[in-house]
């Protein structure tokens, strides 16, 4: 199989369990090796075995926010950590880009010092981003990165996603048994089936015009959204916001 | 902001973990036990010391126990044998200690034929009953300390290689080390920030378990003759030299098999304390 | 006619070190037989414990402190199970037994509650694992459940609960492991047994576009409280509490892509004791002080209920499709 | 734990029982000097130790005298006692019968001991009940089997006369009569561990899904206890108990001295106070073979209690 993602793009791969989707995003992570074929970024190759270097140009969003952190780490260690061992940072500039981390992903600098678990799900998922993104990755994969999490959290890390491929222009590798998610966050989206891609393109020609049997099938197991009404475009706050 | 909202803030604010009953009554136990043992020598006797005039006395204000055959005062040789008997349980089981849990590290840190390596030779060791391992040492190396010493290192670490190896394989399992491997770090950093910080609580709880289990057989081994040898007072020694006289002075080997089982129970009762505390935080 | 299940003024305790809380607080609920009813909210609503509250096999430590529970008029025991009820869970992996096969599991309670010979339990067994849509279940039926999908196992569990032919079934979040395909097989199946057996369900979830497939009514489970009830089409259509707004605006759509999703800020509090006034409020983007005296659930100008001083307000919101404040 | 299949389990022991056989062959050449001096000890005189080192052919090439060792062992032929000047396989043979009684009886007491504690505990965690059924066991951990002998021996057979301070045979009913004090040693022993690993995984069971969902459609009290409970709380709890079967075997070694009952440990005992080491030697590769084989066949009782590891499987938890 092949697939390609680009700059400021973010790429779904949807399909059900044992399609062969999270052993699509070790092998891109670089945590497994693919048994033939290459991964490459940025038109470089990268070897089976990868160094330091080649690591940080693919850094990876885990599913669990309860396990993705070191629960003997604050969030500042945490995040510190990368910048200095890649030397990323003047010694004394790691702190100021600490914080530029947490700011970018929306965590309140008041808990930089807070270890995980006084931190929410939430508030978790929000801090593995930022340390995937304190290496300055080219692209990020995230594995399910939104199933662990309710409805409201889930809202919030996928704006979180969008804003980076906006804002910041990251490439993204967005794996998820989701459908509508996929379709709301996703600019080009694969669909595996039994280990293989069985379609592939566009979100709104696959699934508006889906033409693999496999696709339609999995679009028609989707509910489909009750509401008619159009959501709030921001929710007006007259009391104060009880997380901020 | 109601009372609702209040709770729920206070559900993330970093607590205090309160400690259990059994630990703090452990730990009061072993402090008495600890203050006995360093202030004994200034108010009785030596424990060494002979006095034939006044041999199995019973208690008295003078020797709150009495005295042994050879007129030794007993409190003095029980807390004297007590404190040789920590000293041993904890030291012995330092070597072991280390050993067991790095090659535990090394097993499930490596997998593979070192992990297969390891995990036969701890079979082997452990298919030896404990005493049984002990005792041929014994035979070889003669009876004494250093016996107890060799076997405990040889037998002891089994334990510590199979919590740590456990420990490190689902440490290793979790999302924080593989974002860590992930972000391009060194073997050895992983290894030390990251998995092992996260483990070393377990093995140290179960050393406090486990300088029980070699106090008890320090003190069966010189119960036997193959351990500590007289005149040094030692508890199981104690035990077994008190047993002739055990119809005319049952003092005389029911103090220092008490003492054990005290020691025991504030350690046994330390360690389980210890571990429930590790498994709340 | 008594309804099949009858709640009424529930609360469920549970007694910890920094005083009690209460995962369920007051609430009353009705499910009609032949009828489905959805319960939605985020996880820590007490949606799970009302549920086990209702099967009687509340998890240690907690107790249903005031409230009754009837099925079919009849009080139940909220302590022990009554036999009339099935529930189905989460996982189903941890709820099958892991050392029973699959046959035994589903022949058990003929056998040893009804007292059904051998033979027939099994062949019991193999006919409900055929209504559940098994194929070669007189094969499955020998097999252990780490042998089967996912999908599989949770319809051994159906037929399971199933077996001691209860009037009532409760899902807990039964789909939320699954794929979205096996999801859409298990509710089908769901619908066809409500029809045929005149079963009521109750289903939990946090997924309000799938109950909009499946239910005949809602209720918006907030912080231990129902807090909005109604017709599935209502509920949906015309959210009556700022908390059902805010769920359904949370949920990604396939039709508006790339809009930003509305998350809500904050999390469900701990019910320590009682609290006046609207639990959401704090979390609320349209709260107003008089939420400070929000009372229990009313009804609205469309005739479904909600706990919302401004349900009037919303309503007509989101009838006019147009932005409020 | 990974759950290995039983062939990998086979193979496992297989090599442990070929290592055993090296290191209780290399035993006497493991101290530094001459191994015939080391056995005889340092009173010994020179004539006597060139004779033993003759006898035991320690002169020759060390793989010559495994390979003869080994030939040996397998036709069941373990040397001869130095002090008795019988073959050891008679010796350990004529004292077999009432240690594998006593393991028999210290086994049974175990479980008839830890199943009701551990329900009891299990039934309210947290409650008294459960911190005393905790606790109580754990006093056991430092209480010294050769104390608590003495201590049983002189209550309820010196002062009480309800059982016999020492010994064995007669009738097999004065046997076990025999064995009961020294079976509530051994088994007090390791009850602390058999308890706490039972009731632990009575709890995780009974605090399972499967329970509940079985509970709430009807299946009797009784049978959830038993098939869903027990069934599932059983397989962590064999495994302990196959674990410390060496540490049972041990604290027989003590106890069948401080008893007086003629069996393989009190043997054992006399042999290194006597400096026999034959015996030593064949005794410690029997008995270890004995513990390899318990631990294989706790493994296997285990896979036929668990249906998930049947097919070689991982364990999905």
């Amino acid at each position: 199989m092949s697939l390609s993602v680009r700059q400021g793009e973010i790429v779904g791969v949807v399909g059900e369990s044992g399609s062969g989707k999270t052993s699509l995003a070790r092998c891109v992570a670089g945590y497994r090796t693919a048994t033939s074929g290459t991964v490459e970024i940025d038109g470089r190759v990268m070897t089976a075995r990868r160094g330091p270097l080649d690591r940080r140009r693919v850094q990876m969003v885990f599913q669990d926010p309860y396990a993705s952190l070191n629960p003997r780490m604050t969030v500042r260690q945490t995040l510190r950590e990368p910048v200095v061992v890649h030397g990323l940072r003047a010694a004394g500039r790691v702190g100021e880009r600490v914080e530029e981390l947490v700011d970018l992903v929306g965590l309140d600098r008041r808990y930089l010092d807070s270890r995980p678990r006084q931190l929410s799900g939430g508030q978790r998922q929000r801090a593995s981003i930022a340390r995937a993104l304190a290496l300055e990755p080219e692209v990020l994969v995230a594995d399910e990165p939104v199933s662990a999490l309710d409805v409201s959290v889930q809202a919030m890390v996928l704006n979180l996603l969008a804003d980076l491929r906006d804002r910041l222009g990251m490439s993204i590798l967005f794996i998820s048994h989701d459908i509508a998610v996929v379709s709301h966050l996703c600019d080009r989206v694969v669909v595996m089936s039994q280990g293989r891609v069985v379609e592939t393109g566009a979100v709104d020609d696959v699934f508006l015009r889906p033409e693999h049997p496999y696709t339609r099938q999995l679009l028609g197991a989707v509910p489909p959204h009750p509401w008619s009404g159009h959501p709030p475009a921001s929710p007006g706050t007259s009391r104060p916001d009880p997380s901020q | 902001m109601s009372a609702a909202t209040l709770a729920a803030e206070g559900g993330s604010s970093r607590t205090a973990p309160r400690l259990n009953g059994t630990l703090v009554a452990a730990i009061a136990v072993l402090l008495v036990l600890l203050a006995a043992v360093l202030a004994g020598p200034r108010w009785l006797p030596s424990p060494t010391e002979q006095d034939l005039g006044n041999i199995l006395a019973p208690p008295s204000s003078v020797s709150p126990l009495g005295t042994d055959q050879l007129g030794r005062d007993v409190l003095a040789r029980v807390l004297a044998a007590i404190r040789l008997d920590l000293v041993v349980g904890v030291t012995a089981l330092l070597v072991p200690l280390v050993t067991g849990s790095l090659l535990g590290a090394l097993a499930a840190w490596r997998g593979g034929w070192v992990d297969e390596v390891v995990g036969v030779v701890a079979d082997v060791v452990q298919a030896f009953p404990y005493y049984l391992f002990i005792l041929v040492l014994a035979f070889f190396l003669g009876a004494g300390l250093s016996s107890i010493y060799v076997a405990v290192a040889a037998v002891a670490w089994v334990s510590y290689m199979r919590i740590v190896r456990a420990e490190v394989h689902s440490a290793m399992q979790q999302d924080y080390v593989q974002a860590a491997v992930g972000a391009g770090f060194s073997g050895s950093r992983v290894l030390l920030r990251h998995v092992l910080p996260n483990v070393f609580k377990q093995p140290l709880t179960y050393a406090v378990t486990d300088v029980v289990v070699v106090i008890v057989s320090t003190a069966t081994l010189s119960y036997l003759g193959v351990g500590v040898t007289p005149p040094t007072p030692e508890l199981g020694a104690l035990v077994s030299d008190g047993q002739q006289f055990v119809t005319v002075r049952p003092l005389l080997t029911v103090a220092p098999g008490l003492a054990v089982v005290l020691v025991g129970a504030a350690l046994a009762l330390l360690g389980n304390g210890l571990s429930r505390q590790v498994d709340e935080a | 006619m008594n309804p099949l299940l009858e709640v009424d003024g529930l609360s469920v305790a549970a007694p910890g070190r920094r005083g009690t809380t209460y995962p369920v607080r007051d609430v009353s609920l009705t499910v009609e037989g032949r009828g489905t009813v959805g319960v939605v909210g985020e996880s820590g609503c007490g949606k799970s414990t009302l549920l086990r509250a209702i099967a009687g096999v509340l998890p240690r430590g907690l107790r249903a402190v005031e409230g009754t529970v009837r099925v079919d008029g009849r009080e139940v025991d909220t302590r022990r199970p009554s036999g009339e009820v099935a529930m189905i869970f989460q996982d189903p992996m941890t709820g099958l037994n892991p050392v029973m096969t699959v046959g035994e599991h589903v022949a058990e309670v003929p056998r040893r509650r009804d007292g059904l010979g051998r033979r027939a339990a099994h062949d019991l067994a193999v006919h409900l694992l055929q209504e559940v849509g098994i194929e070669d279940a007189e094969h499955r039926v020998d097999a252990y459940p780490h042998e089967l999908s996912g999908g599989l196992r949770q319809r051994v569990l159906i037929a399971a609960a199933l077996s001691g032919s209860p009037r009532l079934l409760l899902c807990d979040e039964p789909t939320t492991a699954l794929d979205v395909t096996v999801q859409a097989r298990f509710v089908a199946l769901l619908g066809r047994l409500v029809e045929d057996r005149g079963l009521g369900v109750l289903y939990v979830t946090h997924d309000l576009p799938l109950l909009g497939t499946m239910c005949d009514r809602i209720d918006v489970m907030y912080a231990g409280q129902v807090v909005e009830r109604g017709s599935t089409r209502e509920v949906l259509q015309h959210p009556a509490h700022p908390y059902t707004e805010a769920l359904l605006a949370a949920a990604p759509r396939m039709d508006s892509r790339r809009a930003r999703l509305v998350s809500i800020p904050g999390r469900p509090p701990v019910l320590l004791a009682d609290t006046a006034g609207c639990r959401f409020a704090p979390r609320c983007p349209h709260a107003v002080d008089a939420c400070d005296a929000a009372g229990p659930l009313g009804p609205g100008t469309s005739g479904h209920e909600s706990a919302c001083v401004r349900r009037d307000e919303l309503e007509a919101r989101s009838e006019r499709g147009v932005a409020w404040r | 734990m990974a759950a290995p299949s039983a062939r990998r389990r086979l193979a496992r022991a297989l090599v442990a029982v070929a290592l055993v056989v090296v290191v209780t062959f290399l035993f006497i050449h493991i101290v530094p000097g001459d191994p015939a001096r080391a056995i005889l000890g340092p009173q010994a005189s020179p004539d006597a130790v060139s004779a033993l080192r003759d006898r035991l052919g320690l002169d020759r090439p060390l793989l010559a005298q495994f390979l003869d060792y080994l030939s040996h062992a397998v036709r069941g032929d373990l040397g001869t006692s130095v002090a008795e000047g019988v073959s050891v396989t008679s010796l350990m043979v004529g004292r077999a019968a009432p240690t594998v009684a006593l393991v028999l009886c210290s086994a049974i007491l175990t479980v008839v001991l830890t199943v009701p504690l551990a329900a009891l505990a299990a039934r309210r965690p947290g409650s008294l009940v459960d911190h005393a059924v905790r606790t109580v066991p754990l006093l056991g951990l430092g209480l010294p089997a050769f104390w608590f002998a003495l201590v049983l021996i002189q209550v309820f057979a010196v002062r009480l006369g309800w059982f016999p301070a020492g010994g064995y045979g007669g009738s097999p009913l004065q046997s076990l009569r025999a064995l009961v004090l020294p079976a509530l040693v051994t088994a007090v022993s390791i009850l602390p561990f058999t308890v706490q690993s039972l009731r632990v995984a009575m709890i995780e069971a009974a605090d399972a899904d499967f329970v509940a969902a079985a509970r709430a459609r009807g299946v009797p009290p009784w049978r959830v206890l038993r098939r869903y409970v027990f069934r599932n709380a059983a397989v962590p709890a064999v495994v302990v108990l196959g674990l410390n079967m060496g540490w049972l075997v041990g604290n027989t070694l003590i106890v069948e001295k401080v008893f007086a009952i003629p069996g393989v440990g009190a043997l054992l005992v006399d042999a290194t106070l006597s400096r026999d080491f034959p015996v030593v030697q064949g005794l410690a590769l029997v008995i270890a073979l004995l513990v390899i084989g318990t631990n294989l066949a706790t493994e296997l009782v285990r896979i036929g209690l668990d249906p998930r590891l049947r097919h070689g499987k991982e364990s999905l938890r």
